[in-house]
């Protein structure tokens, strides 16, 4: 009984929140004069109006996962890493100097290269944890600082020492990753590449993490209760470096695998733009942490992304919509409505 | 002066008061009783305002009113003091006190006064506290303290405490309901929940009986006795045991010249020895906040030692890591079991392998072995008597007395040769301490030793095979359970000395 | 996204004029944040309407964006799709070699391909200019440049100021500044107050929407500035006294044109001044706005002498990113 | 570099500072009870957008900055409603928020002006400095302290007034008791939705006096995104400051004035990324020295207070 009650308001809930979303959005089309259907179905078009189109939304949802797969490990054992975008820039700036630099290319040059940018976003993550550990440094503030300082030394790295000189543009990118060394798509033709089964292969291999092995069980007890992990014997500092690390790793492979799988090389602002780190978030707060929740919201939002793409593309709606129909979703699939309902019900019954 | 009629309270399918009658009359002292989740919480709750019953009424001087925010009932003279403390840690006592009724200049806090008038207050009632310190200086008796004065300082004649001597040592609870009395003799009427029916016998005038949710009995306390009340509370009648006679083996625990002192160098632990054996109970017996945490921590690992060894199976543990310890032979029934002993929103089953997760079979090579896993829990908790609907529940949904059996059940079933009890069945009923206590004893049966450290005097006297007694961070008396008697250990708890 | 026909989506479109071809306009950023973009919308619109070509602007906010809007372009059976900027090199590079039968052509930046028609703009020209008009009028010795990131690309800008402005002026020196935001005008004016205070009575602005802090800073303080891209001494001819141009509406609408007319070629084409594809106010071009007496005709007229010795090679002003 | 330190400095770093205090202490009066509030950005957003349209519409800058309180506390209410009524997660709520300020902006920027990333006209009438008359003839200070805009005086101002009001007032503690213990306040009888809802209703207001000055006072129209992440410098600035008005002045300041210092630093000769790391270099090692006890005893309280 329980049970079903649950599952109904597990759906009631996202689906009010698209309702309003909808709402919104239409009041908004109607205020710049377009046609609402037309707009909404573009919208559905560019996200899954073809293989091509869902090829698109798939590969945007990459960073965004791992993104939100490296602030939900975190955040299971209590950390909140805010710091995923200067994670996800790091790793990539990082990858697409290896890749280069390296002296050898084919299939185990992006995988050192990729290596190299995880490691690198992952000791960034290490290193607030290692200031929290060591010197009560605000998690908080330090990851979101670091995300300002890690954007600014990676524009520096790809406008000066590792700029790609052999184009006449000097905009701030680093030189081209070779075509031996890159990921491979998915599908000819289009744009999802190897990155989306890692990030599917990560998330299953996270939940299971999480779920079924020792080191998870650490991380959610410590998460859940710190005083209770100490107790029982769980060392704090050890688990938070690790799930640090694997944080700032997961977020790392985001940017690499952007850039080894979709823009060959590493672009100022590529990453940033798009705010893939703070969707990412978003997605694994809305998942409650949870690894396979997180990528399926991930994807989601994603798809509102692409979507947006699509009415941009087809109708005179002023793509600022669809950051309103966004931020608007994303506001109401949190709010916990049927709750709110039932209660108001059951007040108003009793009077 | 007050009147409960037919309350009812559902929370969802659940029935947690069920067509509840209740009278209070004026200046009596009305205990209510009932095991862990009897519904005495809810029922107090409705009263003051924080509840609404799902059907029912509630007469304050025999007009029907409506409760429906603590604002209410406390305009209507209703005060409650909550089973767990409504503080603001880093606010002084005064502040503490007056608090939503602050006296004020104008919009300005007069905290001046604030502090005059708690002081005055405090004295009428007889209360030694000091309006200026932090209650997260206060130990726990002074918190108490305050907050029965919160209640009367608003001018409460209807008091209702929620099980306000769990966390209390024999002393305070004696101070505490001698306060009682003292209030009920300047007017004011008492609602007094506890676990403890010496307390009742003691000190109500009526007792009103709660089980699953029904009232199973309204008695005055003159017309009854422990025994009748236990059965109308449990539905059975409860036997108590005698320690057998066994013969004690080496020492599992050894602590010498132990000390500890915290940041700013102030001693916490000063010159600690003692050895706890093989077959062999050692109460600690002291007033709560005399180092008995720190004593607790210190040997789990949870605290740093400044000087000294403390050997566990033979083996130096100080200042080794919780784990180490925990391998070397301890097993912990903490003393605050929210805080140390459990995840709330983690499930049953995962706060009940929290001591053996690390072992084989309950996983392999770092992944957990779930079938192992599930059927040891069942088994525990079936084993253990803890009344849970799924081992998938969360654990913030299980009554304490339910948790606490947990906790037991998951330190007991470790089968490590060292149980460190602390406080195992604080604020638990009846008929939970008897289970945790036949654990203990069965442990110490098998020729494990137990070091059990508890401010409830008759939990050290009924378990010892010997007494230490803290006092301010020393051990200032020592007995054999032969030779023991509960005024002798008041004594020395209390700082004096014996002899 | 600006339709100048009724509707861009393809159905509809395709019914709406049986043979009018279709042009898109792929842009990689949001129009508003530089000038220089609704330029190319506007010269892309107007031609289309002359020719009677079918045109939709389409922007995009990241790289990724960027190339799946030209990947659907062509999917969409676009006939020719127009991009512009550095940032669009990578996506068009890939969709054009993969669709080597259709149309495309780039504005200030060069894709080498057979089916691409490329222009790339040589701003230092003008900036030399702009530097010289600074150079001879500033009282105080002291000007100023605050472009908006420390990026190679902008030494287009900086470079080309700062020779100008040596060249006639051996004692001034020359301030410079970065925003480090294309769109933050309230940290531009900071820095345009700050670099005033140190002596400078001429900035000139090089960061797109941050310009406008430069400018308000300029009628508060009382200096004098410059505009970039289009001519902003419209805007407050009493501050904003020069404006660099950089004429990428007159590309667009030839590019646009040439392809409705049916005579486009596809190619490498670099404007300069002498192209008339760069400029620099009251120098190769008039404005609505009256010259400012900060600048005076004397020095335009030298600055013209100089123009015409840029463009018969006598003085070379050297690409600073080829340097 | 001899002109590294010298008056226009700390001028400049008042101006710096302000939108970031203003915004700090909506932040902090935020964290006082109990809400972690990351939408500060976008409700500066928003009344740095409302602020220049109703400039343009009524010509009088009171009634633009009116317009704009109104119109951000709006916002602000919709992030009570959210969190406090709905349940929803605050840091989902806020970055929503955030987004949807841009949107809005955005969108409103074009349907209204019909321009697109930035609109401003030369009839707006900007905030007004205000020459403060003892003090500037005071020599130096004089220069420093007089000639800003009234919404920084109004800063200058909040900040003691919050720090009264939280040391001082009955309402002020009841604030912190929410903050510290919400549940014990309840008990009391203390109206917890009143409260946040207050302290939400006042941070809207602080965001929008700190969007107006960026809108109308530091510069005079209105671009999109033109916060620029500001409001998560006043996040920084709330948490070092450890919500006290105080030390959100002083973490205001410290990044007010290193980002003025990091414009001075680039006539050295350091890459420019690295001059504007520096305010975020200087504040994360501002916080070594400044640890966040707020923190520990946190952790020390939720230790002394369970049973
Ligand atoms: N908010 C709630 N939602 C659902 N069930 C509840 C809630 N509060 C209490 N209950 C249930 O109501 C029952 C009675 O709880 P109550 O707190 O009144 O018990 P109690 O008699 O005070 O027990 P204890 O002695 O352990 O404090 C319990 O079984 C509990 O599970
Ligand atoms: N939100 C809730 N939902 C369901 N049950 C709840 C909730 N909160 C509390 N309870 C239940 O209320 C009951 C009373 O809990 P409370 O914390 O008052 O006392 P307790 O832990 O049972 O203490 P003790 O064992 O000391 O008497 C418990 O059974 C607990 O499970
Ligand atoms: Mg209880
Ligand atoms: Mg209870």
């Amino acid at each position: 009984m329980n049970k079903i009650k649950m599952h109904i308001s597990g759906i009631i809930q996202p689906l009010i929140a698209i309702f309003v979303g909808l709402a919104v959005g239409t009041i908004a089309i109607l205020l710049a004069g377009e046609s609402i259907i037309n707009t909404y179905r573009e919208m559905w078009n560019g996200a899954f109006g073809s293989i091509y189109f869902l090829s698109n939304t798939l590969e945007r949802s990459i960073p965004i996962i791992l993104a939100g797969l490296g602030v939900a490990f975190a955040f299971r054992a209590g950390f909140f890493n805010l710091g995923a975008e200067g994670q996800l820039v790091m790793g990539a700036v990082t990858t697409a100097i290896v890749t280069v630099y390296l002296p050898f290319q084919g299939v185990l040059n992006p995988i050192v290269a990729i290596t190299a940018g995880m490691l690198v976003a992952g000791l960034l993550s290490f290193f607030a944890g290692w200031m929290e550990q060591r010197f009560q440094i605000n998690l908080l503030i330090s990851t979101l600082l670091l995300n300002y300082i890690a954007v600014l030394f990676a524009g520096y790295l790809v406008s000066e020492p590792f700029r790609d000189t052999s184009s006449a543009g000097g905009v701030p990118q680093s030189v081209m990753v070779d075509e031996a060394s890159r990921l491979p798509k998915l599908l000819e033709g289009m744009n999802v590449h190897f990155g989306f089964v890692l990030a599917i292969i990560l998330t299953f291999v996270l939940a299971f993490v999480i779920k079924r092995t020792t080191f998870g069980y650490e991380v959610r007890m410590l998460g859940q209760n710190v005083f209770f992990a100490q107790y029982g014997g769980i060392k704090r500092k050890k688990v938070m470096f690790i799930s640090m690390l694997i944080s700032g790793m997961l977020a790392g492979l985001g940017g690499s695998v952007e850039v080894m799988g979709m823009h060959y090389r590493f672009i100022e602002g590529a990453l940033t733009t798009p705010q893939f780190a703070w969707t990412g978030l978003m997605a694994a707060l809305l998942a409650n942490s949870n690894p396979i929740g997180t990528t399926v919201i991930a994807i989601f939002l994603a798809a509102l992304d692409t979507g947006s793409l699509g009415v941009e593309r087809n109708t005179d709606v002023p793509n600022a919509i669809s950051d309103i129909i966004q931020a608007v979703l994303i506001l109401f699939i949190s709010a916990k409505f049927t709750f709110a309902f039932i209660k108001s019900k059951k007040k108003e019954g009793k009077k | 002066m007050l009147e409960l009629r037919g309350i009812t309270k559902k929370y969802g399918e659940f029935t947690a008061n069920d067509q509840i009658n209740f009278s209070l009359e004026e200046q009596e002292i009305h205990a209510v009783v009932g095991e862990n989740g009897a519904g005495k919480t809810t029922l107090m709750r409705m009263l003051y305002g924080m509840e609404e019953p799902t059907s029912g009424e509630i007469f304050v001087h025999n007009e029907k009113r409506n409760i429906d925010s603590p604002n209410d009932a406390i305009a209507l003279g209703i005060g409650m003091v909550h089973q767990h403390f409504m503080l603001f840690p880093s606010f002084t006592i005064s502040e503490n006190v007056v608090f939503h009724h602050e006296p004020r200049k104008k919009w300005r806090y007069d905290r001046e006064k604030a502090v005059e008038e708690v002081d005055q207050l405090a004295k009428k009632f007889g209360m030694g506290i000091n309006p200026m310190q932090k209650i997260a200086d206060a130990p726990i008796g002074i918190q108490q303290r305050v907050e029965i004065l919160k209640v009367l300082y608003q001018g409460a004649n209807i008091i209702i405490l929620d099980e306000p001597t769990a966390v209390l040592t024999p002393l305070e609870v004696k101070d505490l309901l001698n306060s009682l009395r003292d209030l009920v003799k300047m007017g004011k009427s008492i609602i007094l929940i506890t676990h403890k029916l010496n307390e009742v016998m003691e000190v109500a005038d009526r007792v009103t009986v709660l089980r699953d949710g029904k009232v199973t009995g309204t008695l005055k306390t003159e017309d009854t006795n422990t025994e009748e009340l236990s059965r109308l509370m449990v539905g059975r009648q409860l036997q108590k045991k005698e320690l057998p006679e066994i013969d004690t083996g080496d020492s599992i625990l050894e602590v010498n010249n132990l000390n500890v002192s915290d940041s700013d160098e102030k001693s916490l632990l000063t010159d600690i020895s003692f050895q706890v054996r093989q077959g062999e109970i050692v109460g600690i017996a002291g007033v709560s906040g005399n180092g008995q945490s720190e004593l607790t921590q210190v040997i789990s690992g949870l605290l740093k030692v400044s000087d000294g060894s403390i050997r566990l199976n033979g083996q130096e543990i100080s200042n080794q890591n919780v784990r180490d310890i925990r391998d070397t032979g301890l097993s912990h029934i903490p003393e605050d079991r929210y805080l140390w002993g459990a995840a709330k929103s983690a499930s049953l089953l995962d706060n009940m392998i929290m001591t053996n997760y690390r072992k084989h079979p309950f996983h392999k090579k770092g992944i957990l072995n779930f079938k192992h896993i599930r059927t040891f829990v069942a088994d525990s908790l079936k084993r253990f008597n803890v009344k849970a609907s799924s081992i998938d529940m969360n654990a913030q949904y299980l009554s304490g007395g339910n948790l606490q059996k947990l906790i037991a059940a998951r330190e007991i079933q470790k089968g490590a040769p060292f149980l460190l009890a602390a406080e195992p069945t604080r604020g638990v009923d009846i008929g939970a301490m008897e289970f945790i206590h036949e654990q203990i004893i069965e442990k110490r049966n098998n020729g494990d030793a137990v070091l059990l450290i508890s401010s409830e005097l008759s939990e050290i006297l009924a378990l010892s095979d010997r007494v230490l007694v803290m006092y301010e961070g020393k051990i200032v008396g020592e007995f054999d359970r032969e030779n023991v008697s509960e005024e002798k250990l008041s004594l020395l708890m209390a700082g004096g000395t014996y002899e | 996204t600006e339709d100048t026909s009724d509707t861009g989506n393809s159905e509809e479109g395709a019914e709406a004029s049986e043979d009018a071809k279709r042009v898109a306009v792929v842009l990689t950023d949001q129009i508003g944040v530089n000038p220089f973009f609704q330029q190319i919308a506007d010269g892309a619109e107007q031609a289309a309407e002359e020719t009677g070509l079918e045109v939709n602007v389409i922007e995009s906010s990241d790289p990724t964006e960027t190339k799946q809007n030209l990947e659907v372009a062509v999917a969409d059976g676009y006939d020719f799709i127009l991009t512009a900027t550095f940032d669009a090199v990578d996506p068009l590079t890939e969709v054009a070699q993969a669709n080597p039968d259709r149309d495309f052509a780039i504005i200030d930046a060069i894709v080498d391909l057979p089916n691409v028609k490329s222009t790339e703009f040589r701003e230092y020209e003008a900036s030399y200019l702009l530097g010289t008009a600074a150079g001879l009028s500033t009282e105080t010795n002291t000007v100023g440049i605050i472009p908006a990131e420390d990026i190679a690309l902008l030494d287009k800008y900086i470079v080309g100021f700062q020779e100008g402005v040596a060249a006639v002026n051996e004692d001034a020196e020359v301030l410079v500044n970065y925003v480090g935001s294309f769109e933050d005008p309230a940290k531009a004016k900071e820095i345009a107050l700050q670099q005033h205070s140190n002596g400078a009575d001429f900035i000139a602005a090089a960061a797109a929407v941050s310009d406008l802090g430069v400018f308000e800073a300029a009628e508060e303080a009382g200096f004098y500035t410059s505009g970039q891209d289009i001519d902003r001494t419209v805007e407050n001819p009493d501050h904003v006294v020069l404006s660099q141009l950089k004429n990428t509406d007159v590309v667009a609408y030839d590019f646009v044109k040439e392809y409705g007319e049916g005579v486009f070629t596809t190619g490498v084409q670099s404007f300069g001044l002498a192209e008339d594809g760069v400029g620099l106010t009251f120098v190769t071009a008039d404005s609505e706005a009256p010259l400012h007496d900060f600048i005076g005709q004397d020095t335009i007229d030298q600055v013209i002498e100089i123009k015409d010795q840029i463009i018969s090679g006598e003085v070379e002003v050297k690409n600073p990113l080829e340097q | 570099m001899e002109n590294l330190f010298d008056l226009s400095l700390i001028n400049s770093t008042i101006r710096m500072m302000a939108p970031l205090l203003l915004a700090g202490l909506g932040g902090a009066i935020c964290a006082r009870v109990g809400i972690f509030n990351v939408g500060l950005d976008g409700l500066m957003l928003i009344a740095a957008f409302i602020g220049v349209a109703a400039n343009v519409f009524t010509n009088n800058i009171w009634i633009s900055i009116l317009l704009a309180i109104i119109g951000t506390m709006l916002f602000s209410l919709l992030f009570g409603y959210m969190i406090i009524h709905l349940k929803a997660n605050m840091i989902v709520t806020g970055i929503a928020l955030n987004f949807l300020a841009i949107g809005v902006t955005t969108f409103a920027l074009r349907t209204i002006f019909g321009v697109q990333g930035a609109y401003y006209n030369n009839e707006m009438v900007g905030l007004p400095t205000w020459r403060i008359p003892i003090i500037d003839d005071i020599p130096v200070v004089g220069n420093l302290l007089s000639g800003q805009s009234p919404v920084v005086y109004l800063g200058i101002i909040a900040t003691i007034g919050m720090y009264i009001f939280l040391k001082k007032s009955v309402l002020g503690s009841h604030y912190d008791a929410v903050g510290i213990n919400q549940v014990a306040a309840k008990s009391q009888g203390v109206k917890i939705k009143t409260i946040q809802y207050q302290a939400i209703i006042i941070s809207g207001i602080l965001c929008a006096l700190g969007g107006v000055q960026l809108s109308l006072g530091q510069v005079t129209m209105f671009s999109e995104n033109m916060t620029g992440g500001r409001g998560f410098i006043a996040l920084v600035a709330t948490m070092l400051g450890q919500s006290n008005p105080i030390g959100v002045f002083l973490a205001g300041g410290l990044f007010g004035f290193t980002e003025a210092i990091s414009i001075r630093l680039q006539g050295l000769n350091i890459p420019t990324n690295f001059t504007l790391m520096l305010p975020y270099v200087i504040t994360i090692l501002a916080m070594f020295v400044f640890k966040d006890r707020t923190q520990l005893s946190a952790m020390k309280n939720s230790q002394g207070s369970s049973r």
